[in-house]
């Protein structure tokens, strides 16, 4: 398949060359034939697209698919070891092969970067004024009073409240939103031609991440800057995107404009992407999901397994005291999947860790499973435990590096002592059989396991117990939505056979809606609203939960109403 | 035995092997001195003809020959074979610090991050106090304190690597505790103990590695320093900072020196290499 | 804030006296505890001839008959007030021996240390500006050559090149100028490449941040990156390196000032650890530890004022690291 | 060259010299340091002593100009030279020299000042008949008295200093003696500057120069490293170079420069053997012990020429000392042939064994010899060739002093070096009576041994004495109770060739009152 593919660019890219469009205006940005390789491994082959002059095109792909990799050599920013062939033409100058020196006017001034990871990219131990001072050097304006004016202004424009403040502090000391804010005043400040936004809102909260996809779309038209846009989200990209490329492993899939790509997907793989982003698939578990609920309905429905009731929590740091919980009620019936939603620091994760135990509220009480959880020390929670798992946020850090499979899927075993030798070992294989792990990797360390085989561990590891409960929370934020899809469909067939109670924490409410049955929308700390699934998202009464469903990527892409008809593009279909 | 350790400890199985091979050519080459060099303390006897402790006092003084590739010492001995036997003794003593250092520093520094309160308090005070004097004249007064001979020359050198090793295994036993994974351990049922055992020693332990396989560099220097110093094994033992020591008491034939003295640098070097080789890919 | 840093400042500065004072006791412990009676056995050597009651007596008219504990307790509160002793070796006040000691060892520790970090910045900087192809892996490659040779070694090459066979310094004269200068690269070469290694490590991390990138995304050429971006952060941490380091200048000291044939503190240590003359040995050990305390106490406060993401909350120091910090804990912990 | 040879006319004065020196010992305390070999040379140029003791052990006046003993030697008078000052201007008489032979025999212990531990233990008391007569009375017959007091203990300080407490003897520039130079400055572990005293009129005759020195000043500095002394001599940057490494020794001569090696009077370097040790109990294994070290060997590859072989347990410079180098001669197939006597057989590895135990020798190195090490290696080599398995152990000074001593149950031979002066008390060292030494471990076991050690201290004049010490001298090598290895040359002198005149004494230390330096 991926030979096929390479051979449908290639014929593309040769195309071109022969028998060029005459009158077509030469586009800002031209790849053409790119490869990228780190060391000996080539991670991007043969890559071709081309972006027009005010237009917005999406590289969308796996995480690890090479999409920030083509925009760092776009940019010139490869790191150490990474080497680059091929053609890339800024405004019909080669820029691969020129000298740094010569490359440097374009950098800032008629380039524009926007990092992917607002955290690491200002430099911590300068203030952020001193580095944008930088930036605006690229104006052609001696005055320094007046370039300060001209960085206010464009922090203003960007949507930061107090631009003065702003300009004064150090990184540290603003928000991710706000730095990813100042991250973008900053590329567009000298107004380059060009910005090449790698994955701008992935660290973000929704309600942030729309803030600033607008702000970009915006920015675009207002300033006719060409955008390239980097994300793993394909809603995102359908929303935001006049066009479309899709990659894995390196290797261009499928491009074209965003709505051909989207209304008629022509690779197996950009199809399966498709299906597998929740936002344009709200119903897709339906069957499943209420196929395990319907049939437990009509058992003990009555009994809840989780009561939490006004259970609140606060943290002092610093001398100030700050409520993470405040005045937490709710109940999840047996066999259902209760879901927490909320932006970030609205006490999510604080909630659940309330409820296993793992903190002790200062009122309200938790019981699960009939069992009181609050007021007991963790070695009287242990038999909780028993019937009660986690699984947490990030795969990466909660499983042992140094364990290897086997061993991280039968620890809960040993330690509860459950069974003999032999019925262990039968436990562990079937739980990974549950989570469609083979047994090849039972010797294999969590280094030498994808972040979805990862999760899948961690899953089969609170599975493996046949708990009555599991926790999870945000399982699968740190994934790719295939791999999401996957994991989704495991926790919903097992729900199904084995009758399972979740408790699932998201912020991504399209997900939410495909498996859960009630939600608890949560807000600094309180739930502000709590019902069933459908009758939360179809009619949310509070303006918070309105506010969040808005932020929802819709999937309907505003560059398909845009008036770009002449787009041209590198169709494989065509 | 203690070699075979050392080997595996560089990168475990066979998979070790295969990244050493694609290591870089400069590391590559440090494996293959360390490869020579424990097969010189190993079995010296494969490597030369001559004894270490007979020579031939007529022959006394020669400069390096075909026949010497070290040329010989002040009484008539080939000094490459002593270099060669000498070996055992060198590395031994450098592996005696680096495990007293490891093991009594990463126990301080196990006990004092997973436990903390008190005991953190105490043995931090400890650590602070060994790290306050200077490891060399630590060194020295453990040494005389305990008598003059290599072993406990390397045992004064382990002694005052002590604190470095708790210093790093604290933060990383501190790093490792507030692990998720380790947190998780605890919802799987399993004790403090259990989980201070299998999760946090081990997780904890990984980057006390590349720092053991410096010290061990380091330690065959310090050594030899107090040595130099006069704290070393008697006659006729060999071990290559006494055989420095030793020469530079004939600068007037500098290869007595120089030639121990390569061979100590061509070691480090390569130790220092594969530390810090170790460090990157971990 | 301010009373955060004041109660922080406060926090160390008993930490430190604390720390002084056991490594007295410590060393107290360490050479009397164990075996060996050393003034019974320089007594004993044969050429004295004593007969063993006359040493009895000399031993008993000294004091040292007592019980360790009393010993510790008398030396301990003559050391809080300041009453270091008299040297059991040459019975001159210990406070003599080490004021006349001292300036030769801190010009040389001086000289050495400014040496070291010359040496250092020079070679880490200078990796920033050499082209890879032009010689950057030997420049790299400098500190642990450094690093590997006996620093004994060196002094006896320095002497025999610069003094015997140059002729540049007298041998006799080691407090000359290029004695001075020579003992100081002796010692000062492998802290310098400790600090290399730092910082090197330093650089190469920070280039490495996608900030580094970012900026030269601004049209940033590598002068301009280094000066505005990298030198700061890279720098910050040698600060705790520089402060572990001067130990091993005292330390190296020994080695150096008897290579060297220089009176100082290392080698007022070499002459009473062989007769393990306790007092002199006691002092010695304080004052390193008061050095090191001092030196890390003031590193330790100026640092929350270089860096401004360091926090004091509660009497400690508090940085939301990034990832990759233990590298330099590392080799900063390796060079103490 | 150990005389003084100079040609007649007026030597050059003035010219300042460097003496580099391995270690500049501890304390300087003038009754605590004297006997050490490092101070030994600054006070030797800082004090005089009562009488002079040349290279070949002739005893000649100096402060003293002249003495008479009573018939049993328990009385002595000493008649002391007139108008003599220490440099704090208290003039040198009778009391000063009372002051000093009471601090001498006694020390002041309350104050950490220790007695000079050679000095007679049959010290009585002395007293001033006049200021320039003092008579001192022993417990007993002290025959070896008169030569004490050219021995290195036996320095002549200040009543001044010598009232002073510890704290202020130590420090070295407030020490006063009355000889020929005195100290300008000094720091420890550093160098002592010496410059000379130029009403200095009272050396001693025996080196042919009485009035103030020549050479302006002598600075004695530490260089700890033997190669970086020789080396600084050869590029001319010292003058001195004290304890050179022998092995430099031949070149550096080739090289014109002056080599001296004198040797102290006392015994050789050698080995006491502990007779109450398997299987040194046992004369034969003994005498195999002495017929199979290869003392010339010893010489060819440590040494040099300038080191004598052993020709007797005592160096033969010692008046009394005879030449036994039949008994010493190096021959290995009597050895191997006493050693089948003695049973023990030799195996497959070459090592003998009797009765399951090999024939083993441990040897611990002297510290205060640089070549011990050397010798000791050479030695184990050579024993093994015979089939004995030598093990080396070295010690520091200190451990040394606690774990290796005579007639200890763990060390089956002590390495020997030792001054003295005076051959007589040689025999009362070897057994155990009269708070001797028992070096052989013999207690009072050996009657020949002990008939000797009595007759020897009871003999009243030398032609007594001296045939009495030969037969000793035969009968302690023979019983192999002493294993001599090479005469002992411990004190090694290079010298620039511009540095002539120097003088040696009899315990080897060089003088350079009466050098002198040209261009
Ligand atoms: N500096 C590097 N050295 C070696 N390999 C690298 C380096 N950076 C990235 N890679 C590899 O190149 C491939 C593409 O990485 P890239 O960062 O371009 O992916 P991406 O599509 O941006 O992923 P994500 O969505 O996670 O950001 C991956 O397999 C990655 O492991
Ligand atoms: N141990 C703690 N100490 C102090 N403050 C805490 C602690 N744990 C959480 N908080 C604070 O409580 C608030 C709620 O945090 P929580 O982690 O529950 O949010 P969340 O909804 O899970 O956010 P996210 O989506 O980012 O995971 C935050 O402001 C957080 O800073
Ligand atoms: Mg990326
Ligand atoms: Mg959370
Ligand atoms: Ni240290």
């Amino acid at each position: 398949m991926a030979a096929q593919d390479r051979l449908t660019a290639n014929t593309f890219t040769r195309a071109e060359r022969t028998a060029p469009v005459p009158l077509r205006p030469l586009p800002l940005l031209r790849v053409d034939g790119l490869s990228v390789s780190y060391g000996p491994h080539e991670v991007v082959t043969n890559v071709g697209f081309e972006l027009g002059r005010g237009e917005s095109l999406a590289l969308i792909g796996e995480s690890g698919s090479g999409k920030s990799t083509i925009a760092r050599a776009v940019l010139r920013l490869l790191p150490s070891g990474g080497r680059a062939t091929g053609r890339v033409a800024f405004d019909g100058q080669e820029v691969l092969d020129i000298s740094e020196r010569g490359f440097r006017p374009l950098r800032g001034r008629a380039i524009g970067f926007v990092p992917q990871d607002p955290a690491n990219s200002l430099n911590p131990v300068r203030t952020i004024g001193a580095q944008a001072q930088e930036a605006a050097a690229l104006l052609d304006e001696p005055d320094t009073a007046i370039r300060k004016q001209l960085i206010l202004e464009t922090f203003a424009e960007v949507g930061l409240d107090n631009p003065q403040r702003v300009y004064d502090s150090y990184p540290h000391q603003l928000s991710g939103g706000m730095l990813q804010r100042v991250l973008i005043g900053l590329a567009i400040l000298p107004r380059p031609a060009l910005l090449v936004a790698d994955e701008p809102t992935s660290a973000l909260d929704v309600t942030i991440q729309k803030r600033i996809l607008d702000l970009l779309t915006r920015l675009q038209h207002d300033f006719k800057i060409s955008l390239l846009l980097i994300t793993h989200d394909l809603a995102i990209a359908a929303e935001r995107a006049n066009a479309l490329v899709v990659l894995k492993d390196g290797v261009v899939q499928e491009a074209g404009r965003t709505a051909s790509v989207f209304s008629s997907p022509a690779s197996a793989y950009a199809r399966k992407l498709r299906a597998d982003v929740p936002a344009l698939n709200p119903d897709r578990y339906a069957a499943l999901r209420d196929a395990g609920f319907q049939t437990l309905k009509t058992g003990d429905a009555a009994t809840p397994k989780i009561e939490v009731s006004a259970v609140t929590k606060t943290f002092t740091v610093d001398g100030k005291t700050l409520t993470a919980a405040s005045d937490l009620s709710f109940t999840v019936p047996a066999g259902t999947t209760h879901a927490l939603v909320g932006e970030s620091g609205s006490g999510k994760t604080t909630a659940i860790r309330l409820l296993l135990g793992l903190e002790q509220p200062d009122a309200g009480t938790i019981s699960v499973a009939g069992e009181p959880i609050t007021g007991r020390s963790p070695q009287a929670l242990r038999s909780a435990w028993r019937h009660l798992q986690l699984v947490y946020q990030n795969p990466f850090t909660s499983l042992d590096p140094t364990w290897t499979v086997e061993q991280l899927v039968r620890e809960p075993l040993d330690r509860f002592k459950v069974g003999t030798r032999k019925e262990r070992d039968e436990r562990v294989r079937e739980a990974l059989a549950d989570v469609r792990l083979g047994e090849h990797l039972l010797s294999r360390k969590p280094g030498a396991l994808s972040g979805g085989q990862r999760q899948r561990v961690a899953i089969a590891r609170s599975l493996v117990l046949e708990p009555e409960v599991i926790v999870l929370d945000e399982p699968t934020s740190a994934l790719d939505v295939s791999v999401q899809a996957d994991i989704v469909e495991v926790l919903l067939s097992l729900q199904a056979n084995l009758g399972l109670t979740y408790v699932f924490v998201s912020h991504d409410l399209a997900l939410v809606r495909q498996l859960a049955h009630t939600v608890s929308v949560m807000h600094r700390g309180r739930i502000v609203e709590h019902g069933a699934v459908t009758a939360i998202f179809d009619n949310p009464q509070q303006p918070y939960t309105k506010s969040l469903l808005a932020s929802i990527p819709s999937g309907v892409s505003g560059a398909m109403h845009a008036q770009q008809p002449q787009l041209k593009l590198a169709v494989a279909a065509e | 035995m203690t070699l075979a350790s050392f080997s595996s400890v560089s990168r475990g199985t066979s998979l070790g092997w295969l990244s050493a091979l694609r290591a870089p050519p400069t590391v590559a080459l440090s494996f293959v001195v360390i490869a020579l060099v424990i097969a010189w303390s190993v079995a010296p006897g494969l490597f030369t003809g001559h004894s270490p402790v007979a020579g031939v006092p007529a022959e006394k003084l020669l400069s390096p020959s075909a026949a010497h590739w070290f040329g010989t010492d002040h009484l008539g001995r080939d000094l490459y074979t002593r270099v060669v036997y000498g070996t055992a003794s060198s590395v031994t003593s450098a592996l005696i610090a680096v495990v007293i250092a490891a093991v009594a520093g990463g126990l301080i520094g196990l006990l004092a991050g997973f436990l903390g309160g008190w005991v953190d308090i105490v043995l931090a005070r400890l650590v602070d106090v060994l790290l306050a004097i200077p490891n060399f004249l630590l060194a020295v007064i453990v040494v005389t304190a305990i008598g003059f001979d290599t072993t406990n020359a390397a045992i004064a050198t382990g002694v005052s690597a002590v604190a470095v090793f708790a210093r790093v295994m604290r933060s990383e036993v501190i790093k490792t505790r507030q692990a998720v994974f380790v947190e998780a351990a605890f919802l799987m049922g399993g004790s403090r103990w259990h989980i201070l055992l299998r999760h946090v020693l081990p997780n904890a332990s990984r980057s006390v590695l590349p720092l053991a396989v410096l010290q061990f560099g380091l330690s065959i220097l310090v050594i030899a320093s107090l040595a130099f110093l006069g704290y070393g094994d008697p006659p006729p033992a060999s071990d290559w900072g006494l055989l420095i020591s030793i020469g530079k008491d004939y600068l007037k034939w500098p290869w007595l020196v120089y030639a121990p003295a390569f061979v100590t640098i061509a070691t480090v070097l390569s130790v220092n290499r594969i530390s810090r080789w170790l460090r990157k890919t971990d | 804030m301010r009373s955060a840093y004041l109660s922080y400042a406060a926090k160390r500065f008993a930490q430190a006296v604390i720390v002084i004072l056991l490594a007295y006791v410590f060393t107290f412990v360490v050479v009397s505890i164990l075996p060996g009676d050393p003034i019974t056995n320089v007594l004993r050597a044969p050429q004295n001839g004593f007969s063993e009651d006359q040493i009895r007596q000399i031993i008993a008219a000294q004091g040292l008959d007592r019980p360790i504990p009393v010993q510790l307790w008398t030396s301990l509160s003559n050391f809080v007030t300041g009453d270091l002793g008299l040297s059991m070796r040459s019975s001159r006040p210990v406070t003599t021996l080490i004021a006349e000691v001292l300036p030769s060892t801190l010009i040389l520790a001086s000289a050495a240390f400014a040496i070291a970090l010359l040496l250092a910045l020079t070679i880490a900087y200078g990796t920033q500006f050499v082209p890879k192809r032009c010689g950057q892996g030997l420049l790299r490659g400098f500190p642990s050559l450094f690093l590997s040779v006996p620093n004994f070694v060196i002094g006896l090459a320095l002497i025999h090149i610069f003094g015997f066979q140059l002729g540049l310094f007298r041998v006799i004269a080691p407090d000359s100028f290029w004695a001075t200068f020579f003992a100081a690269i002796a010692l000062g070469g492998p802290v310098s490449a400790r600090i290399t290694e730092v910082l090197i490590a330093n650089l190469d991390k920070e280039s490495e941040q996608e900030y580094a990138a970012v900026a030269r995304s601004r049209g940033l050429g590598q002068a301009r990156l280094f000066a505005r971006h990298l030198l700061k952060p890279s720098s910050l941490p040698v600060v705790t390196v520089i402060a572990l380091a001067i130990g091993e200048l005292l330390g190296g000291s020994l080695i150096t000032e008897t290579v060297f044939g220089r009176t100082g503190i290392g080698s007022l240590v070499q002459r009473s650890v062989s007769t393990q003359d306790l007092p002199v040995l006691q002092a010695v050990v304080s004052l390193a530890a008061v050095v090191f305390v001092l030196v890390n106490l003031i590193a330790d406060l100026v640092y929350p004022l270089l860096d401004p993401r360091v926090k004091l909350i509660g009497g400690r120091r508090v940085r939301p690291t990034t990832a990759d910090d233990s590298a330099t804990a590392t080799s900063a912990a390796v060079t103490s | 060259g150990l005389s003084p040879a100079r040609s007649a006319g007026a030597p050059p004065t003035g010219g300042d010299i460097t003496f580099l020196i391995d270690s500049l010992g501890s304390t300087w305390i003038p009754n605590n340091s004297a006997i050490s070999s490092f101070q030994g040379h600054v006070w030797g140029h800082v004090t005089d002593k009562l009488v002079y003791v040349d290279a070949d052990g002739k005893v000649s006046p100096w402060i003293a100009e002249s003495w008479e003993q009573n018939g049993d030697a328990t009385q002595f008078t000493l008649h002391l030279k007139k108008g003599v000052t220490f440099s704090d201007s208290t003039p040198l008489d009778a009391a000063a020299v009372v002051a000093n032979l009471d601090i001498w025999y006694a020390g002041r212990k309350s104050d950490g000042i220790n007695p000079i531990g050679l000095f007679p233990k049959t010290y009585e008391r002395a007293e001033a008949v006049d200021a320039a007569t003092v008579k001192v009375f022993f417990k007993a017959p002290t025959l070896g008295f008169i030569p004490t007091l050219g021995y290195h203990g036996s320095i002549l300080i200040s009543p001044k200093t010598i009232a002073q407490p510890a704290a202020q003897q130590a420090d070295l520039s407030k020490t006063s003696g009355s000889g020929p130079y005195v100290v300008a400055s000094w720091k420890e572990g550093d160098f002592v500057k010496l410059v000379k005293r130029k009403d200095y009129n009272w050396g001693p005759a025996a080196v042919g120069h009485t009035g103030p020195a020549y050479l302006n000043s002598i600075t004695y500095k530490l260089v700890s490293e033997p190669s970086l002394r020789v080396a600084a001599v050869q590029s001319g940057q010292a003058d001195v170079a004290y304890s050179p490494s022998p092995q430099e020794l031949k070149s550096l001569k080739e090289a014109g420069f002056t080599i001296a090696t004198p040797r102290y009077l006392g015994f050789v370097n050698g080995l006491a053997i502990n007779t109450k040790l398997e299987p040194y109990n046992d004369v034969k294994v003994r005498q195999a012990l002495q017929a199979g070290i290869d003392r010339k060997e010893i010489i060819d590859t440590v040494y040099t020429p300038d080191w004598k072989l052993a020709t007797s347990f005592i160096q033969s410079n010692v008046p009394g000392a005879t030449d036994h180098s039949d008994l010493l001669a190096y021959d290995p197939g009597k050895a191997e042939k006493l050693l089948d006597e003695a049973g023990w057989i030799k195996g497959a590895n070459g090592i003998r064994t009797k009765e399951g135990k090999q024939l083993s020798l441990t040897l611990h190195s002297n510290p205060y010899l640089a070549t011990a090490k050397s010798v000791d290696e050479l030695i184990a080599q050579q024993l093994g060739k015979i089939g004995w398995k030598v093990t080396i152990r070295a010690y520091d000074v200190v451990t040394f002093g606690e774990k290796v001593r005579f007639g200890g149950p763990a060390v089956p031979a002590y390495e020997v070096t030792r001054s003295f002066i005076d051959a007589g008390t040689v025999a009362s060292i070897l057994t155990d009576a009269n708070n001797g030494e028992n070096w052989f471990n013999l207690g009072d076991s050996d009657k020949k041994l002990n008939e000797l050690r009595d007759k020897i201290a009871g003999a009243a004049s030398l032609d007594i004495r001296n045939p009495l010490l030969d037969e000793l001298q035969t009968y302690v090598l023979e019983q192999g109770y002493f294993i001599p290895r090479t005469q002992i040359v411990q004190r090694i002198y290079v010298q620039s060739p511009k540095l002539k005149g120097e003088v040696y004494n009899g315990i080897a230390y060089a003088s350079y009152y009466t050098a002198t330096i040209g261009e």
